[in-house]
């Protein structure tokens, strides 16, 4: 697990050392209450070596990529790249795709833009 | 024959644990000219500096080379050792083995080396020295005092009560500084306005201290002892000696829409004003951008309720030239502006406030005379959420300060206590990062506000304010309750990070003092020489210099004042002698050297030489002032024939260090 | 003159009329927006991953090719924008990611970030100018109340995107403007919609849109203008119908009597 | 590769006193590593600095030099440093002329407060003389030793 973290920092290019823990990329977060672990909650979990729970956690599919958590950090930490980078370590592994096309025909609705499919497929699969 | 002792210094376990000391003296013992080589524990104590005196006399020393911490440090200090065992303090060098040796190398064989290297080079340089001598020069006793304060005037009273007359430069139409706009002050609680202003009347009545308002710094020059410094005298449109202060212009000036500065612009002034009620000198000046008198010619309203004569349409800007022994630089600090900071919707919402306009809402002479109402709809607010660290501790970038603004953590718990004691049906609360309170009772008194006032502290931070239906939806975490906090807030106060006054940095080349990356004057020794600046003469006062509270500005203050009095008490100021000398035999006056000297301290004289056979030749030569010459060499680089050259920095001693170092 | 155009894979299809009114108006203004022969889907999401090449290939092949035609890159989808502007930042400031990029496209000259990407709206203001567009509008949209929706893509992160103030934008209330309209500055203007979840978990995505438009329906915002499809969507379909949605070109053309004439 | 990792250039550096003296004092007691290679002379101000002392240094077997001194405008000497930028100038175009590498010759402002930039400016140069290999052209064999 510990080789995971160094790829995980190495790949998202996160120092979590530089976190001075105020917990303003949380209190940016839109999705918080969707998540079970929190933007803050990445930076020191990673940190401490706890990357098993991230990987697992249900959160790491409701970040937005919205930004507002890299933007706001007055320490630059960049807590999305952070999480973008813990969700690419679980889709990387075999068969732990998020989203499978045959679930695709169920989601769809008229109005429904490629875009959300695209987008969706990029960030849930490998 | 010259005969060098080498003193290699340990310092404890500083040099000694990357340099092995023993190796360095054995090996510099072999240099040429060396009669004496030791290695000592601590070479500035009292038995390392008995060691030094004892050996010059026992080997008759004409050279001393100390290898040892930056000459910065301690050139002073072993310079007077030598001097008291006879020896010319000019004929000691320092070999830099810590700063630029043993602190940079972790391996021990490469910082021996190189340690050996810059012994070498420091005795070959000794060989060159020449005993030097150094001039005198004398102090006017006069001290400029720049920002008016509380800082610039303590600094001044404390000069003044010692006898010697000062000069206040203020900026503004009035001095008082930022501490006029503070409603109360932390931890005691006592009114701002109550402590100060009797200071300010204190400065204006003192005869030894001269205030200059409504002013700025143009130029510096010279020197410690004898700066010439040029000092604009803004027009402020009224003539400040038949002005009395009756405010009746202030009254019927039918310009009323002019943002009044000393509310932040929460309520409006006239184009002719006086500041605020205590202002010194209460004098009225007019705003020259607002003016219809001074725009367009019609008006004049001003000029005939004046019954003194005071206003003046033609008044220009005045330029004082004066002398001064001393500078002290006490250009204090501003909150930084809340542009890019607007997730707090600051720009959005005239409900959020930074702390100083909070302060303005609480207090008495404010714009809602002491009632805390919201600036929006002037209705009483129920919920007050404070923010701190807006724009401190962020990591450098364009958005935001590096270093922690110091006196937030106490303002905001002031602020909370203030509206929790006045309004006791508010709910208020504070998002921290960390509360910082050293200092005398200052954890105390933010643990009272938590206890007996009930603030809300929230670990955590504000991510957005959103200004909804005549309410500021405050979204935050709340880390320690492990919750993200939604907040329907009537108010919301940023503890927005100060920096230095803007003119701080023009000032600072003014003096050619030195600043740090955040634009805060450095001091001369971060901690022994904290209120000097490096450069000689110049002295720092209060938040220029740093981030510090009332009592820690006034200590300071105290502490400039204490150092320029030491200096104006001095008749005769020691001279550099690391002066620029002319060889007139060499030079062939053309000049080159006088046009570069930013002192103006070489001149060119006719003088006679013995030509052959028997006969005069007239020749122009160069001559340095060595009183005047500061000793930078830029002439000794101009001098096309070579004739120029620095006392202690000579191109013999540049280019025996060179040789030293490439052998 | 011509900007090269990238017009994505949501603007072919059910972000018809962003491409449709959008073209129309800049061909109106004299401004042609040439769309690249080639292009493909810039994969609507930023990897943000450095050691993802292979998926930031399309963006480089759209700015390679703009490059090869002497344009600068227009692009009118918020996502594409997204994309392909910070892909380009990492083809000029990431030597990691250039290498490996062009190691991959085997270009016949190198792609380093030459190109210059503008959003739609930025060529308009830098190109035309807004005090122009006030010029040429035929049907001023007098009276009519607009909030901005500028969402997350196109503002963050701003130390790439450099297309406004991140906390507090102006573009699109400036663009209102021209156009004769008065715009209503919400703070949930820069908030995201939610919209990416509404695969996963369309509570939430009706719950964030309602937010937002509450938000400018509360600052006294009639209908509400977007430049991404996704937002589009979203505030439409999960927003419950509480404001107008429309795409900022479809305005344009109204305002400046384009629709008009088309239909 | 084998020879380029052995050699270890000589290097001079002129730091003025006030300012880049101050900054290497700064980068010592941050404890911020750079070469040892790296040879510090402390001269007034960088107005100070002879172009003399440069092509001496090359003479006598250095292998790079570089000049430090305040920020144009924060001179202590008000305008030292703008001296110093005019006539090394002037010197870079003749070592051009004399055949000697431009990279080796350098000059950099470093205000008291700059520790880092120092170490930085340092660590930088080395790198850039080490990859340039031994100066040949202006060491006269005649001041060798052996």
């Amino acid at each position: 697990m510990s080789d995971m973290t160094e790829i995980v920092k190495r790949i998202s290019g996160v120092n979590p050392r530089k976190c001075m823990k105020c917990g303003k990329c949380s209190a940016a977060c839109p999705a918080y209450d969707e998540m079970d672990y929190h933007p803050h909650q990445f930076v020191d979990m990673v940190e401490n070596g706890r990357l098993e729970e991230l990987m697992n956690s249900k959160g790491i599919y409701m970040c937005l990529s919205c930004f507002a958590c890299m933007e706001r950090c007055p320490r630059s930490v960049e807590p999305a790249k952070l999480i973008e980078a813990v969700r690419l370590a679980v889709v990387r592994q075999q068969d732990r795709n998020h989203l499978k096309p045959e679930q695709i025909p169920a989601l769809l609705d008229p109005e429904l833009p490629q875009q959300a499919i695209t987008s969706a497929f990029r960030k849930y699969r490998k | 024959m010259q005969k060098i002792g080498v003193f290699v210094c340990w310092c404890g376990s500083n040099i000694a644990a990357t340099v092995d000391v023993q190796a360095v003296s054995d090996a510099l013992a072999k240099e040429p000219g060396v009669v004496f080589s030791t290695n000592y524990q601590y070479m500035c104590s009292q038995a390392g500096q008995d060691m030094i005196q004892e050996k010059i006399k026992e080997y008759g020393l004409n050279g001393v080379v100390v290898c040892s911490c930056s000459p910065r440090m301690h050139e002073a200090t072993f310079r007077k050792t030598c001097e008291k065992a006879g020896l010319n303090a000019y004929m000691v060098e320092i070999a830099n083995i810590r700063e630029q040796c043993s602190w940079i190398h972790k391996d021990k064989e490469t910082g021996t080396e190189k340690a050996i290297i810059l012994g070498r080079a420091a005795i070959a340089k000794v060989h060159l020295n020449a005993p030097l001598t150094a001039g005198t020069s004398p102090v006017i006793k006069r001290a400029l005092v720049i920002g008016g304060g509380i800082a610039g005037i303590q600094t001044a009273l404390d000069i003044a009560e010692a006898g010697f007359p000062v000069d206040i430069v203020e900026k503004k139409p009035t001095i008082g500084g930022k501490m006029t706009q503070i409603d109360k002050t932390f931890p005691t609680l006592d009114c701002a306005a109550c402590i100060l202003t009797p200071k300010m009347v204190d400065a204006a009545q003192n005869e030894n201290i001269n205030i200059i308002s409504y002013a700025e710094v143009e130029s510096v020059k010279g020197f410690v002892g004898n700066f010439h410094v040029a000092i604009r005298k803004k027009a402020r449109f009224v003539d400040e000696s038949k002005c009395t202060g009756c405010g009746l212009c202030t009254e019927k000036c039918p310009q009323k829409k002019v943002p009044n500065e000393f509310n932040l612009g929460l309520d409006n002034r006239r184009a002719i004003y006086i500041p605020f009620a205590q202002a010194v000198p209460k004098v009225a000046a007019i705003d020259p951008n607002y003016c219809t008198m001074l725009k367009t010619g019609k008006c004049g309203v001003c000029s005939k309720v004046c019954t003194a004569g005071a206003i003046d349409y033609t008044q220009k800007d005045e330029l004082l030239e004066r002398e001064y022994g001393a500078i002290v630089a006490a250009t204090g600090f501003e909150p930084i502006s809340m542009e890019k900071f607007d997730e707090f919707a600051y720009s959005q919402s005239p409900d959020v406030v930074t702390s100083l306009e909070f302060e303005r809402l609480m207090n008495a002479a404010g714009p809602t005379g002491g009632t805390l109402l919201r600036p929006s709809d002037g209705t009483h607010p129920h919920t007050l959420v404070f923010v701190q660290c807006v724009g401190s501790r962020c990591d450098g970038g364009e958005k935001g300060k590096p270093y922690c603004s110091k006196i937030c953590c106490m303002y905001t718990a002031k602020h909370a206590m203030l509206t929790r004691e006045k309004y006791p049906d508010t709910d208020v609360y504070v998002f921290y990062i960390d509360v910082r309170t050293p200092g005398k009772n200052f954890d105390e008194f933010y643990r009272r506000a938590v206890e007996d006032y009930g603030v809300h502290y929230v670990k955590g931070m504000v991510g957005k304010v959103v200004p909804e239906n005549g309410k500021l939806k405050v979204q935050a975490s709340d880390l320690l309750g492990g919750q993200q906090l939604h907040i329907d807030a009537d108010m919301v106060v940023l503890a927005a990070a100060i920096e230095p006054d803007q003119t701080a940095r023009p000032l600072a080349t003014m003096l050619t003092a030195s600043m740090d990356t955040n634009d805060f004057f450095t001091e001369a020794h971060p901690k022994l020489r904290p209120v000097e600046s490096p450069t000689a003469g110049v002295f720092l006062s209060g938040a220029c210099q740093g981030p510090k509270d009332i009592p820690e500005t006034v200590a300071q203050a105290g502490a400039a004042a204490a150092k320029v009095i030491g200096l104006l008490a001095k008749d005769q100021l020691t001279c550099n002698p690391c002066v620029a000398n002319s060889n007139e035999l060499m030079c062939n006056g053309c000049s080159a050297c006088e046009k570069v000297c930013p002192y103006g301290a070489i001149t060119y004289v006719d003088k006679d030489f013995r030509g052959p056979n028997r006969t005069t030749l007239r020749r122009r030569v160069a001559q340095v002032n060595p009183a005047v010459c500061q000793g930078c060499g830029a002439c000794t680089v101009a001098c096309p024939s070579g004739a120029m050259d620095l006392k202690g920095f000579s191109n013999a001693q540049i280019m025996a260090e060179v040789d030293a170092i490439c052998k | 003159m011509t900007y090269s155009y990238f017009p994505g894979c949501t603007l072919k299809t059910k972000g018809k009329d962003l491409d449709l009114w959008g073209r129309a108006s800049m061909a109106a203004l004299g401004i042609e927006l040439q769309e690249l022969p080639q292009w493909q889907c810039c994969g609507a999401v930023y990897p943000q991953a450095r050691d993802e090449i292979a998926t930031k290939l399309p963006a480089v092949r759209a700015l390679a090719s703009a490059r090869d035609l002497g344009q600068d890159l227009v692009t009118l989808c918020s996502a594409c924008h997204h994309v392909i502007k910070r892909v380009n930042c990492d083809m000029a400031q990431d030597e990691y990611i250039r290498t490996r990029a062009n190691n991959y496209m085997k270009l016949d000259v190198p792609y380093a970030g030459e190109t210059k990407v503008l959003h739609y709206l930025e060529a308009l203001r830098d190109q035309v100018g807004f005090g122009e567009l006030q010029k040429r509008v035929k049907n001023p949209l007098a009276g009519r109340k607009i909030g901005a929706y500028y969402g997350c893509l196109l503002l963050r992160p701003s130390r790439e995107l450099e297309f406004d103030d991140p906390e507090n934008p102006a573009i699109i209330e400036d663009f209102i403007r021209a156009l004769g309209a008065e715009p209503v500055v919400y703070a949930m203007r820069n908030e995201c919609c939610g919209g990416y979840t509404t695969l996963e978990n369309k509570p939430y995505a009706v719950k964030q849109a309602g937010k937002v438009l509450d938000n400018a329906a509360n600052c006294g915002a009639e209908e509400i203008i977007t430049a991404c499809p996704l937002c589009m969507y979203n505030l439409k379909e999960n927003g419950g119908g509480r404001l107008p949605v429309r795409y900022f070109t479809e305005l344009l053309a109204e305002a400046l009597g384009v629709k008009e004439a088309e239909a | 590769m084998q020879v380029a990792q052995e050699f270890k250039p000589t290097i001079v550096a002129f730091c003025c006193n006030w300012c880049s003296y101050a900054g290497a004092d700064l980068s010592g007691t941050n404890r911020l590593q750079y070469p040892a290679n790296v040879k510090i002379i402390r001269i007034p101000c960088s107005c100070r600095l002879n172009p003399m002392f440069i092509l001496r240094a090359f003479q006598r077997g250095a292998d790079g030099v570089i000049l430090c001194g305040c920020h144009p405008g924060d001179c202590h000497y008000t305008t030292g440093n703008y001296y110093a930028r005019r006539r090394m100038t002037l010197l870079f175009s003749m070592l051009d002329y004399l055949g000697i590498e431009r990279e080796r010759t350098r000059v950099e402002w470093v205000s008291a407060a700059e520790g880092a930039k120092f170490a930085a400016t340092m660590n930088e140069f080395v790198e850039t003389v080490t990859r340039l290999g031994e100066n040949k052209r202006l060491e006269d064999l005649r001041c060798k030793s052996e």
